[in-house]
């Protein structure tokens, strides 16, 4: 972990055409001073790889919002209408990925694996395009690994070496994109001490995380 | 008794203690309320919780626990946070002891059409294609017929959510049962005739010799 | 989760020749009750999936010693003398797969997947008969997925629900093992009433498990 | 200074500020009490901690944490329990800045064999594999010779370990660069000359003009 970065620095960083990998499961567990950080310094082009595009006013759907985003893929835009009038309008690319499968190709991106071989999606739309790979007798889609630029994440607690934590149900898609994202940068709640945080209690070991953002003012 | 909570409370003699189950959003997410605690079912999140409760005391709801529809919701003593790599682990390993999720058709192979309508509404699957491939039980709960047409088809005209045949239908008026002999018809709802479901049905249905009501417990 | 179990019962649930799952790493976080029990109860041809076989009289060392074991897959037997000198007898047969692999492996299995694709143990031994499967023109081998009869589990907290927490380096097969047991008990150093192990301190959900052993008398 | 004493000296000086690194068993281990506690650098033990620690106080040793050789280890502040899904996704996901093994032999390719003597020593491979094809940097650690016979070869006869060049080759005698034109004499041990490391190797080396004696600070 190399240290705190204010929000606007962070944007900084991150560069127009840049892919993103953003946590949170319709904005529950997405980094939100983050992204309006990203929509404040106008970036464009984004790359957003993400459950879903949230609503419009909430998490990715503010990055939808701001035009800052050329393409995602995710699991689901059901819930914000102008990702699909922007899909529609051709303004937006968009990649729909099973969900369980999204969240394997990140973890096989991270984890150094060739892919994945999931029955999801056989006889599909999904399968179009695709390999199909038979293992003892069964078929299986070969879905190939995601990485992305930067992950951007939240959690609950960081400690001063970048070990993170979560609660509830706003874990979701963070612990894996802490592992799939060339530059990791992650949103706590609070930044306590060292040892605050157990070992058995830490989701994200700290050598996964390159910067923190500082805590709110 | 309105269409939605007899299909609700018919789903629910589906759950047998110590399940393992994932309601839908909409109206399988109903069916809870029909589950005495007593069973010992845990209800699973997709986007993180086993153990889902019901809507917290008023003011005391937090951003960190909602369901996959985005509601603020509780969580049962004995509950298990998980991160959405265990949760469709568990989903597509085959531990989801059963699943309830809405349908746009069903046909006589037992195919089931949920995400899609093209040119109209393209929300994306979500968690619904690992869902309907991986879950031990898939039950679909949905009206008969959407504007005076049948749900239950002879072949799916909307792109397909799996290959997977689904174990059982329950609508308003009837339980049907997909088998590799075609759709059986098991149970009447309270007050419909064998003959009002067969015209109200596009599909081919198998007809027993007995065809008892519904029993709602 | 069904009760708990004495480690005489639970060892008259697992047949000669099932194949076991076995939880630890050199013996730390292998359950030695549930062996000791397998051992006195006399068990024959078993198949065992662990880390390691331990060294003579630790862990999975004293099923080998018993000649209990038929079978081993596992990434390392330099440390159990008895385990070569079996396998060199032709008593027992090892395969030999590398830590990563096999860990992935169960995982796979119990996740529901149809193998691993790894680029580790290419161009060795152990590319010897396997498929290559080549994405974006790097290869990478085609690990199938493991399962098994039972597996067998070390954890630290249980409670009554069969939620399951581990200490530091304790934790190593066991989690993911938990998942690729067609029956899972679990060997806890403590039992504690339902809400003591808050959701976020949960490793391994309940759901997964189907029997403790009762706490040492 | 005896010759394992000089080799982890030399191979400490190779860890840079913040890194992850994992050392094997044997005479890697010893590296760790030349790294300066300054430097920030984390040790992963592969069995499940990140931030391992020195040896713990007499009477203090935990069963519940030790290294991959099985010792009694303790662990620093703000060191992380992993599993071993995780543990071998940080080797083989390249996030794992360096690892330092022993060696059998490494040759002109910079191919490594350590897991295996046939007909010998068959240990089976560990960690090894995924440790030395997905580590950032692998460093051999090792004796010049064993028995009177160079470890360095034209080409191993002993079977490989990974398909992978090794990146720095560490000796009693000297430090040497495997690249593609070949291994590369970097450095000489105190007092030695280019004509005893010649003399001593079987394999060819490129010998550049400049070939200091190795600092050891």
């Amino acid at each position: 972990m190399k240290g705190a970065l204010t929000p606007a620095a962070a944007a900084q960083m991150i560069p127009d055409g840049a892919s993103l990998m953003i946590g949170g499961f319709m904005a529950v567990g997405t980094p939100e001073r983050m992204i309006d950080a990203l929509v404040a310094r106008g970036a464009r082009g984004l790359t957003v790889i993400g459950n879903d595009t949230a609503m419009p006013g909430k998490g990715i759907g503010k990055l939808i919002t701001a035009g800052a985003v050329a393409r995602v893929i995710t699991s689901h835009i059901g819930l914000n209408p102008e990702t699909q009038a922007k899909m529609i309008a051709g303004e937006i690319e968009v990649e729909l990925v099973p969900q369980g499968t999204l969240v394997e190709r990140i973890r096989a991106g991270g984890m150094g694996l060739g892919g994945v071989l999931t029955p999801t999606g056989l006889a599909t739309e999904v399968e179009d395009g695709k390999q199909v790979i038979e293992v003892d007798g069964k078929r299986f889609l070969l879905e190939t690994p995601l990485k992305a630029d930067f992950s951007l994440l939240a959690a609950w607690q960081a400690d001063y070496v970048g070990n993170l934590c979560y609660l509830l149900t706003a874990h979701n898609f963070n612990p894996v994109m802490a592992l799939a994202g060339r530059i990791v940068i992650a949103e706590p709640e609070s930044i306590v001490p060292v040892g605050v945080i157990a070992p058995d209690a830490v989701k994200t070991p700290g050598v996964l995380v390159d910067h923190l953002l500082i805590r709110a003012s | 008794m309105d269409a939605k909570t007899l299909i609700a409370r018919r789903v629910a003699q589906e759950i047998k203690p110590g399940m393992l189950v994932n309601l839908g959003i909409g109206l399988p997410s109903l069916v809870a309320s029909f589950v005495p605690a007593s069973l010992g079912v845990f209800f699973q999140a997709e986007n993180g919780v086993i153990g889902l409760g019901a809507r917290p005391p008023e003011g005391m709801e937090d951003p960190h626990l909602t369901d996959a529809g985005g509601s603020f919701v509780s969580a049962v003593p004995g509950a298990a946070s998980i991160d959405s790599a265990m949760s469709f682990g568990l989903i597509r390993g085959g531990h989801l002891d059963m699943t309830v999720l809405g349908g746009l058709q069903v046909d006589e192979a037992g195919h089931l059409a949920n995400w899609k309508v093209p040119g109209k509404m393209v929300p994306g699957m979500g968690g619904a294609m690992d869902l309907v491939t991986g879950a031990a039980r898939v039950v679909v709960a949905m009206q008969h017929a959407a504007k005076g047409a049948s749900k239950i088809v002879p072949r799916c005209t909307l792109p397909l959510t799996a290959m997977r045949r689904v174990n059982l239908i329950v609508t308003d008026l009837a339980v049907i049962e997909p088998t590799g002999a075609g759709l059986i018809l098991r149970e009447r709802a309270p007050g419909v005739s064998v003959d009002d479901i067969l015209a109200a049905t596009e599909a081919a249905l198998v007809i027993p010799d007995d065809v008892p009501e519904m029993t709602l417990s």
